[in-house]
């Protein structure tokens, strides 16, 4: 699973088809930047549009690629079906996220069009971290995305709230940073290479892995920095504020995007580079995703800001998925893989209704203004729900099938505790995801929505988003097994 | 000369100094500053790793880590001078707005 | 030869030590004669005499000015930040005069059958039999340009004086800018050298092969933005007098005034000898004089080109300053080195 | 189109469900109407899958489609029905027009998506019901909480969003459980699909059968509900709007009971006969507590509710005599509770609807001014109650006669206790509503029955007298498949207990025809005794 | 290489020891008469107003960001112009890619503003 393609091994040297979609996508993201400055201000939302048949064009590279590895620039990136359905998933959040961002910006009045280009090269950062295979590229392509992150996070300059967003995120981002090239570097100096084919075959050759205490060390530290990443407990302490403060659109992107992108660059580290230290790594796993199930869900309990129960919850999520990187067997994995798609899809789909609800300033993101939200607008009022129960994991929505999956994988290797706790918390999360449905269908509306509008975007957003939560729920099959081909290959 | 271990030693020194001011100091920019610490104290190592292993990976990688630090500086800063604009404070005591 | 340390020859420690003995009075000479050329050349230039009085035709200026500063109270303003005050002119003054430890100002001569390179910062290997210099050295005289401004911020900021602020943020603003530019431009020498080691960099300029005719751009650029980066008009912002009131030193007095001012001059100096090693062939010249005096006189034309400059010149304002640097420089730089890579590929 | 019937079935109410959307939110009559045709229709369907059933073991009107496949996981599309779901479909597709028409006038506010929801959760119900994949059943069985969640969180009560809640996370609790526990059975049985035939020939070691069996079992337990998972329901039955209350106590409840026969029993036989004395305790503490509770109950739908746990309780212990009378007479005490419990709903919602209270004290003496209410409570109150001549007595009687003859003799002793303490709280209520003067002059405005309640309430006065007095089609035709699931389970609990006799086939034919009631075959047949053959 | 560096230190120490033997040479023979109008910071002969230590335009702050994220390319810039002629026409073609992504920053900067000095 997700070894170095024996037959392309030796491939060295340069090999621009390796990175064809993030080339695609960095010169279309440096052109909508030099477009930016040359345009008015009431053009701006043509960049979006630009932006987005960037994201489709690259989309298309990526499923052309589909089924061919390709591995370049000195083995240091290797394009391979894992990281190709990475990327996928990348490009659909960047392009469901672009969608909900143009009504967003209108509202703030924070309409600069340099959020569009910020949002691909934090895609473009994200592919990279997919399609790492040293240390090297994934560090780059982990900065590639912080960078456009904090910048994104911080993005309602107006916005105190933005702004600590912002600033709390780069401060910890950068910490957790550090923590992460430090273990990179105690990984470098063990086994002197970067490249995660050779660090394993390093110690497999060399063995007596718990005999080199920098190389534990350096495991330790990375799994620190990738799980400041990714928000687990105990490292997720920025998640809520971060959530809360940053442009709605935003949350959603992050929440989604480079939570997906923290996941494949950690799979793909641990699982190519430390085969032989699995039973360290998923001990630690284990404890990982316990705590950041129990305290993502048991925080999200109390929380009255919708974006900030979502920051809770998509902690939460980070738990569930650990817990198929723990099994790290085929099925675990596959399920980090589908999960994290359809994470994607059902929670940017529920940020898309926070934006529609918020109001200018940020405001009307607490649970209680959705009272009777569900009445008055019977459409949305549904998309939510089925987003939320998606997110809770009941079926039909993908989110279950997910959560199967990610168990399953669990149970298959042997641990049936974690699975047992994976779904008590499951059961808990129900609570805080059904409160908005309670306050949306069952308490007497305080508002009329009539300020409510939904462009055609945000609209195309919501379809797709309910269609990818769908679908996939009902007929999980062929993405499945899409997931499982993924890391075959 | 110097052996493999005392840079090693310094640098981990030089981390954990930075890493403790990071959670101990009050200051965004002492906080931040804190963090380049950490950084340049991995580049310590790296090249360490690097002349020790005869070997030019680390080398490069530093290139890059340093690369990344000026853009992170360089965001941080903005960021920074944006949060002071409206708060008047660079203060992370004052980053308060949204507790749980 | 018998006594050995750190596997060096005793020769090689009294070397080192004359070499940086004499670097460090010639160029605290130079400095100080800088000052009292420079009064005289622009005195002439305008129809003034310039310093006449302390000595045959004023010989002595510079001596009875040190003396003179020795003397004045040293103020220390109240509010200021006594610690950083204190510790900026040194900080300025330390890498003004280290800098000229890299560069190599005369061919390589023997003494008793050890080789001794007339370059502080460079050794003889007997192993090898070769030259061992810093081979950074490039990179060397970079981070002291930039140690350099931390002496002038600090000096802005601890002296808790708005004229001092401004000043020393207008001259960190200003030295910065035109650091990228200069940085960028010799890379085109590099590109010719492939090595950023001054002796080896030299050692190509040798019989005419001077980069000033392979990279006259470059040297415009790197020559003009030096100037900038030194402070010198006319791009003396930083210290106008008019507008600033001294800018970072308004507060200064006394040697620590002195200090700053013997800093600004020893950079002057440093400069063109790297101008020198860089473009003009170093040390290297028709064989009837010797290599350092060669190299003595190509300096010390630079730096008449510099007070020329100075008379000539009126000062830039700032806006046109930055606009020059960061639009028109920049641009350059970055032209020149593609263009160079596309013709000496 | 025949061998397609189920599907047919399920999800006919989808149709109605996407006409309903098209209907314009105002015009609340049609909206119910077309509801209501959907339900019938469904009725309607069901009606040749009762009719066409063939009295034996098998799982008749099979249907197969491979669903998803990945990697180890093969999902299919696998209904069918056996003695055992039969007369729990039809008893769902019974209840469901009634409880339509009971909304008429109940619900005057967002009927629209009312209406929707009831027929969403009959999809849900049947699909359940039908469901030989287990994790179809799984599906079906998640999809029925959505609706009932919204049903009583958004018409319910006062209280409605606490019960609404607290009924949602209970039953997601246990059935995530359940999920782990399936997923388990699944690597456990090699993978290859969730077909529960297959899981049926597992011969699952004992660790494995205990830990698995707890977690189906916590699962049905909380979904019954037994003791002391049964704080929910009172809570959402009191919430619920009648349509809600009737529904759930009818079909929802049923699941539970319904997983314990099909699911929990059969697949883990050593385990459920190990842990049979707690349930078995449990069931009769439920029942006692239960009843105790009920009769000091203020409000008459508290009292209902508690009656439920009562009731189910029974039914506990009746299946897990595991012997022909017990399981029989629990499944059919299911259909009995389904019924009278669901008019007794009915009837509380009639008078709630017309007083808006439900406390016991605000009523008294109603019989004078309703009389044909009168006699319809009374009639379900005799019902409830288990009195000869109605339903609830052949299944009451089946139970006890059935757990007297098992293990479970001193059990049933102690439950018999209970019969009379529901005679008790029951007719104390009946005479408190019923009787006495008619004090409160609210109560003096109050009209009797109208056409359609009456409507409402015929088919299930009929359906107590027909169970009642002539209740040998119910059972005839369950009787096989519960044979078979007996057989399972006992045949599995001896194949570990004693050394298996050479050369008996893993499985063996399980066809046993249709034993007539009070066939000694088992009688006085302690279950899982170790020493007694099963089959002859 | 510490034949190299040697040197420098001790130049360094020479230029400090001149440095603080200044310092403390001329605070010890100089002139100590202080007053609290001397030593009030100069602001043209008027009383200071306010404190120095105010914010001061952001304009600052921009170059200097500038100047770290140009800088640290030159920096990339320094190890390929000594190898570029090793590496033939692909080095010159990568670096070339290296400028002009460094000039589309460089456009954008300048289109917003940020070289402008007003």
């Amino acid at each position: 699973m997700l070894q170095f393609p024996a037959n392309i091994a030796a491939a060295a040297g340069v090999n621009f088809a390796a990175i064809m979609p993030e080339v695609i996508l960095s010169v279309i993201a440096m052109a909508l930047l030099l477009v930016n400055v040359f345009i008015k201000s009431e053009q701006k939302a043509y960049l979006g549009y630009l932006s987005l048949a960037g994201i489709i064009l690259t989309f298309v590279t990526v499923i052309s690629g589909w089924g061919t590895a390709q591995s370049g620039f000195n083995n240091s990136v290797l394009q391979d079906n894992f990281a190709l359905f990475f990327k996928g998933t990348f490009l659909v959040s960047a392009f469901l996220t672009i969608l909900i961002t143009d009504q967003y910006l209108k509202r703030e009045e924070c309409n600069w069009g340099e959020i569009y280009p910020l949002i691909l090269f934090a895609t473009v950062g994200m592919m990279l971290m997919a399609s790492g295979t040293d240390l090297m590229t994934i560090f780059l392509g982990l900065e590639v995305l912080s960078v456009s992150l904090y910048v994104l996070a911080g993005f309602n300059r107006a916005n105190l709230k933005s702004n600590e967003a912002g600033l709390k995120y780069f401060l910890l981002g950068a910490f957790s940073t550090g923590f992460l090239l430090y273990g990179m570097a105690l990984t470098y100096g063990a086994t002197g290479t970067t490249r995660v084919a050779a660090i394993a075959s390093y110690i497999s050759q060399n063995g007596m892995v718990l005999s080199n205490p920098m190389l534990l060390a350096g495991m330790l530290l990375m799994a620190v920095g990738f799980s400041f990443k990714i928000a687990a407990a105990p490292f997720h302490m920025w998640t809520p504020d971060v959530y809360e403060g940053a442009p709605t659109p935003m949350t959603a992107f992050m929440s989604v995007g480079p939570k997906a992108a923290g996941f494949a660059a950690f799979l793909r580290v641990f699982i190519v580079a430390f085969p032989a230290m699995k039973a360290d790594w998923s001990e630690l796993l284990w404890v990982l995703a316990v705590l950041t199930m129990t305290v993502g869900n048991i925080t999200a309990l109390y929380q009255t800001n919708i974006k900030r129960m979502l920051a809770y919850s998509s902690i939460a999520h980070a738990g569930y998925v650990l817990v198929g990187f723990t099994a790290g067997n085929a099925v675990g994995t596959a399920g980090v893989l589908f999960y994290m798609l359809s994470y994607a899809f059902m929670n940017i789909g529920a940020f898309a209704i926070i934006v529609l609800v918020g109001r200018k300033g940020e405001d009307n993101n607490n649970v209680s203004d959705y009272a009777g939200f569900g009445f008055k607008h019977p459409v949305l009022g549904m998309c939510m729900s089925i987003f939320l129960f998606s997110l809770a994991g009941i079926p039909p929505a993908a989110g279950f099938i997910g959560k199967f999956y990610l168990f399953s994988g669990a149970i298959q290797a042997g641990y049936v505790w974690l699975a047992i706790i994976g779904v008590l918390n499951s059961a808990a999360s129900v609570y805080y995801y059904l409160r908005v449905m309670v306050f949306m269908y069952m308490k007497d509306p305080t508002e009329e929505f009539d300020w409510l509008q939904v462009s055609p975007s945000l609209a195309l957003c919501l379809l797709l988003s309910v269609a990818g939560v769908l679908i996939p729920g009902i007929l999980p099959g062929s993405l499945l097994d899409l997931a499982q081909k993924a890391l075959l290959m | 000369m110097l052996s493999l271990h005392s840079y090693l030693i310094l640098s981990a020194i030089l981390f954990s100094i930075g890493a403790i001011g990071v959670l101990i100091r009050r200051n965004a920019i002492v906080i931040f500053m804190c963090v380049e610490l950490m950084l340049n104290s991995v580049n310590l190592t790296f090249i360490a790793f690097s002349k020790y292993l005869g070997n030019m990976d680390g080398q490069i990688f530093v290139f890059f880590v340093m690369t990344v630090a000026a853009a992170e500086a360089a965001v941080g800063l903005a960021l920074m001078i944006a949060f002071y604009k409206n708060r008047e404070s660079i203060d992370v005591e004052d980053l308060n707005l949204m507790k749980w | 030869m018998g006594f050995e340390l750190f596997g060096l020859p005793m020769i090689y420690y009294i070397a080192m030590v004359v070499k940086v003995l004499v670097v460090f009075v010639f160029v605290l000479l130079t400095v100080a004669y800088a000052t009292y050329a420079e009064r005289k050349i622009i005195g002439h230039m305008q129809v003034r005499l310039g310093p006449m009085r302390t000595g045959w035709h004023g010989l002595l200026q510079p001596i009875a000015d040190g003396v003179k500063l020795f003397f004045k109270e040293e103020i220390i303003p109240s509010q200021a930040d006594k610690f950083a005050f204190l510790l900026a002119p040194v900080i300025a003054l330390i890498p003004a005069f280290i800098g000229f430890a890299v560069i190599p100002f005369g061919d390589t001569i023997e003494v008793m059958g050890y080789k001794i390179p007339l370059q502080i910062a460079a050794f003889w290997d007997q192993g090898s039999n070769k030259i061992v210099d810093l081979n950074v050295g490039v990179l060397y005289i970079l981070a002291l340009a930039s140690v350099g401004v931390y002496g002038i911020v600090l000096a802005g900021w601890a002296s808790n004086s708005k004229y001092s602020l401004l000043g020393g943020l207008r001259s960190s603003a200003q030295m910065i800018s035109y650091e990228l530019a200069a940085g960028l431009a010799i890379i085109s020498v590099f590109m010719m050298s492939e090595s950023l080691s001054l002796q080896k960099i030299v050692a190509d300029q040798a019989g005419f092969g001077w980069y000033v005719f392979k990279q006259p751009l470059a040297f415009i650029l790197f020559f003009i933005c030096s100037l900038a980066e030194i402070n010198r008009t006319p791009f003396d912002l930083p210290e106008a007098e008019t507008e600033l009131v001294s800018g970072f030193c308004t507060e200064y007095s006394s040697m620590k005034y002195a200090m700053f001012f013997m800093a600004e001059y020893a950079n002057m100096v440093t400069v063109c000898a790297v101008t020198t090693t860089l473009f003009l062939g170093g040390w290297h010249g028709p064989a009837f004089l010797p290599g350092w005096a060669w190299f003595i006189a190509k300096v010390y034309f630079l730096i008449f080109v510099c007070m020329w400059i100075r008379a000539t010149y009126p000062r830039y304002r700032y806006d046109q300053l930055m606009r020059l640097g960061w639009k028109v420089f920049l641009p350059l730089t970055l032209l020149n080195i593609v263009v160079t890579g596309l013709i000496y590929r | 189109m025949s061998d397609m019937i189920i599907t047919l079935m399920t999800f006919s109410p989808l149709v109605g469900v996407l006409l309903l959307f098209f209907i314009p939110k105002d015009s609340h009559g049609l909206l119910r109407g077309v509801a209501l045709a959907s339900t019938i229709v469904t009725f309607l369907v069901s009606i040749p899958i009762m009719t066409g059933f063939v009295t034996n073991a098998e799982f008749q009107f099979k249907e197969f489609y491979p669903w998803i496949a990945a990697g180890p996981f093969q999902m299919n599309y696998n209904v069918g029905i056996d003695g055992i779901s039969l007369w729990l479909v039809i008893l769902t597709t019974f209840i469901m027009p009634i409880a339509v028409l009971s909304t008429w006038t109940a619900v005057e506010t967002k009927v629209k998506e009312y209406m929707i929801f009831l027929l969403l959760l009959e999809v849900g119900m049947l699909g359940a019901f039908v469901s030989l994949d287990m994790f179809l059943f799984y599906i079906f069985w998640e999809l029925m909480l959505i609706p009932m969640y919204f049903i009583i969180g958004i018409w319910g009560g006062k209280n409605r969003v606490y019960a609404t809640i607290k009924f949602f996370i209970y039953t997601m609790a246990g059935s995530l459980l359940m999920l782990v526990a399936l997923i388990v059975l699944y690597f456990k049985a090699g993978a290859g699909d969730f077909n529960l035939l297959r899981f049926y020939g597992l011969n699952l070691p004992m660790a494995t059968q205990t830990w698995l069996f707890l977690a189906f079992a916590f699962a049905f337990a909380i979904k019954v509900p037994m003791f002391p998972f049964h704080t929910w329901l009172p809570d959402a039955h009191t919430e619920a709007p009648t349509a809600g209350s009737v529904i759930l106590a009818a079909i929802l409840l049923k699941m539970g009971t319904y997983g314990y026969v099909r699911f929990a029993m059969p697949l883990f036989p050593q385990a459920s006969e190990q842990f049979t004395p707690l349930i078995a305790t449990l069931s009769v503490i439920g029942i006692i507590y239960a009843s105790l509770v009920a009769m000091v109950q203020e409000d008459v739908k508290k009292l209902v509710a508690y009656s439920s746990v009562a009731h189910l309780g029974f039914v506990m212990l009746g299946v897990f005599a595991l012997n022909q009378q017990g399981v029989a007479g629990g499944m059919l005490q299911m259909l009995n509770h389904g019924i009278s419990t669901g008019a007794l709903f009915l009837i509380v919602g009639f008078i709630y609807e017309r007083r808006h209270t439900r406390l016991i004290t605000d009523f008294g003496g109603l019989s004078k001014q309703m009389p044909i209410f009168a006699t319809i409570f009374m009639i379900v109150t005799f019902s409830s109650i288990g009195l000869p001549g109605t339903n609830g007595f052949v299944g009451e009687f089946l139970v006890l006669i059935g757990s007297f003859e098992s293990s479970l003799r001193w059990y049933t002793i102690i439950a018999t206790s209970g019969v009379i303490l529901s005679a008790v709280y029951m007719l104390w209520m009946f005479q408190r509503v019923m009787f006495g003067e008619l004090k409160n002059p609210k109560n003096k405005e109050l009209k009797d029955l109208n056409a359609r309640e009456i409507a409402i309430m015929v088919p299930l006065v009929v359906m107590i007298f027909v169970m009642g007095l002539y209740p040998k089609p119910f059972i005839d035709k369950m009787t096989p498949s519960i044979d078979k699931m007996i057989q399972i389970t006992r045949l599995k609990q001896q194949v570990v207990q004693a050394p298996a006799p050479q050369g008996m086939p893993a499985g063996m034919p399980m066809g046993h025809p249709g034993m007539p009631m009070g066939n000694p075959a088992h009688e006085g047949m302690p279950a899982g005794h170790p020493a007694m053959p099963v089959t002859k | 290489m510490l034949g190299a560096y040697l040197p420098i230190i001790l130049l360094v120490i020479i230029a400090a020891v001149f440095g603080f033997a200044s310092l403390c040479l001329s605070s010890l023979i100089g002139q100590k008469k202080s007053s609290a109008v001397k030593l009030a910071p100069y602001e043209c002969g008027c009383e200071p107003v306010g404190t120095a230590r105010e914010r001061f335009s952001v304009k600052f702050y921009i170059i200097a960001m500038l100047f770290i994220l140009f800088d640290i390319e030159a920096v990339f810039l320094y190890p390929w112009a000594i190898v570029y002629k090793k590496l033939g026409m692909f080095g010159v073609m990568e670096m070339a890619v290296f400028i002009v992504i460094l000039f589309v920053g460089y456009i954008y900067v300048w289109k917003k503003g940020a070289l402008e000095w007003e």
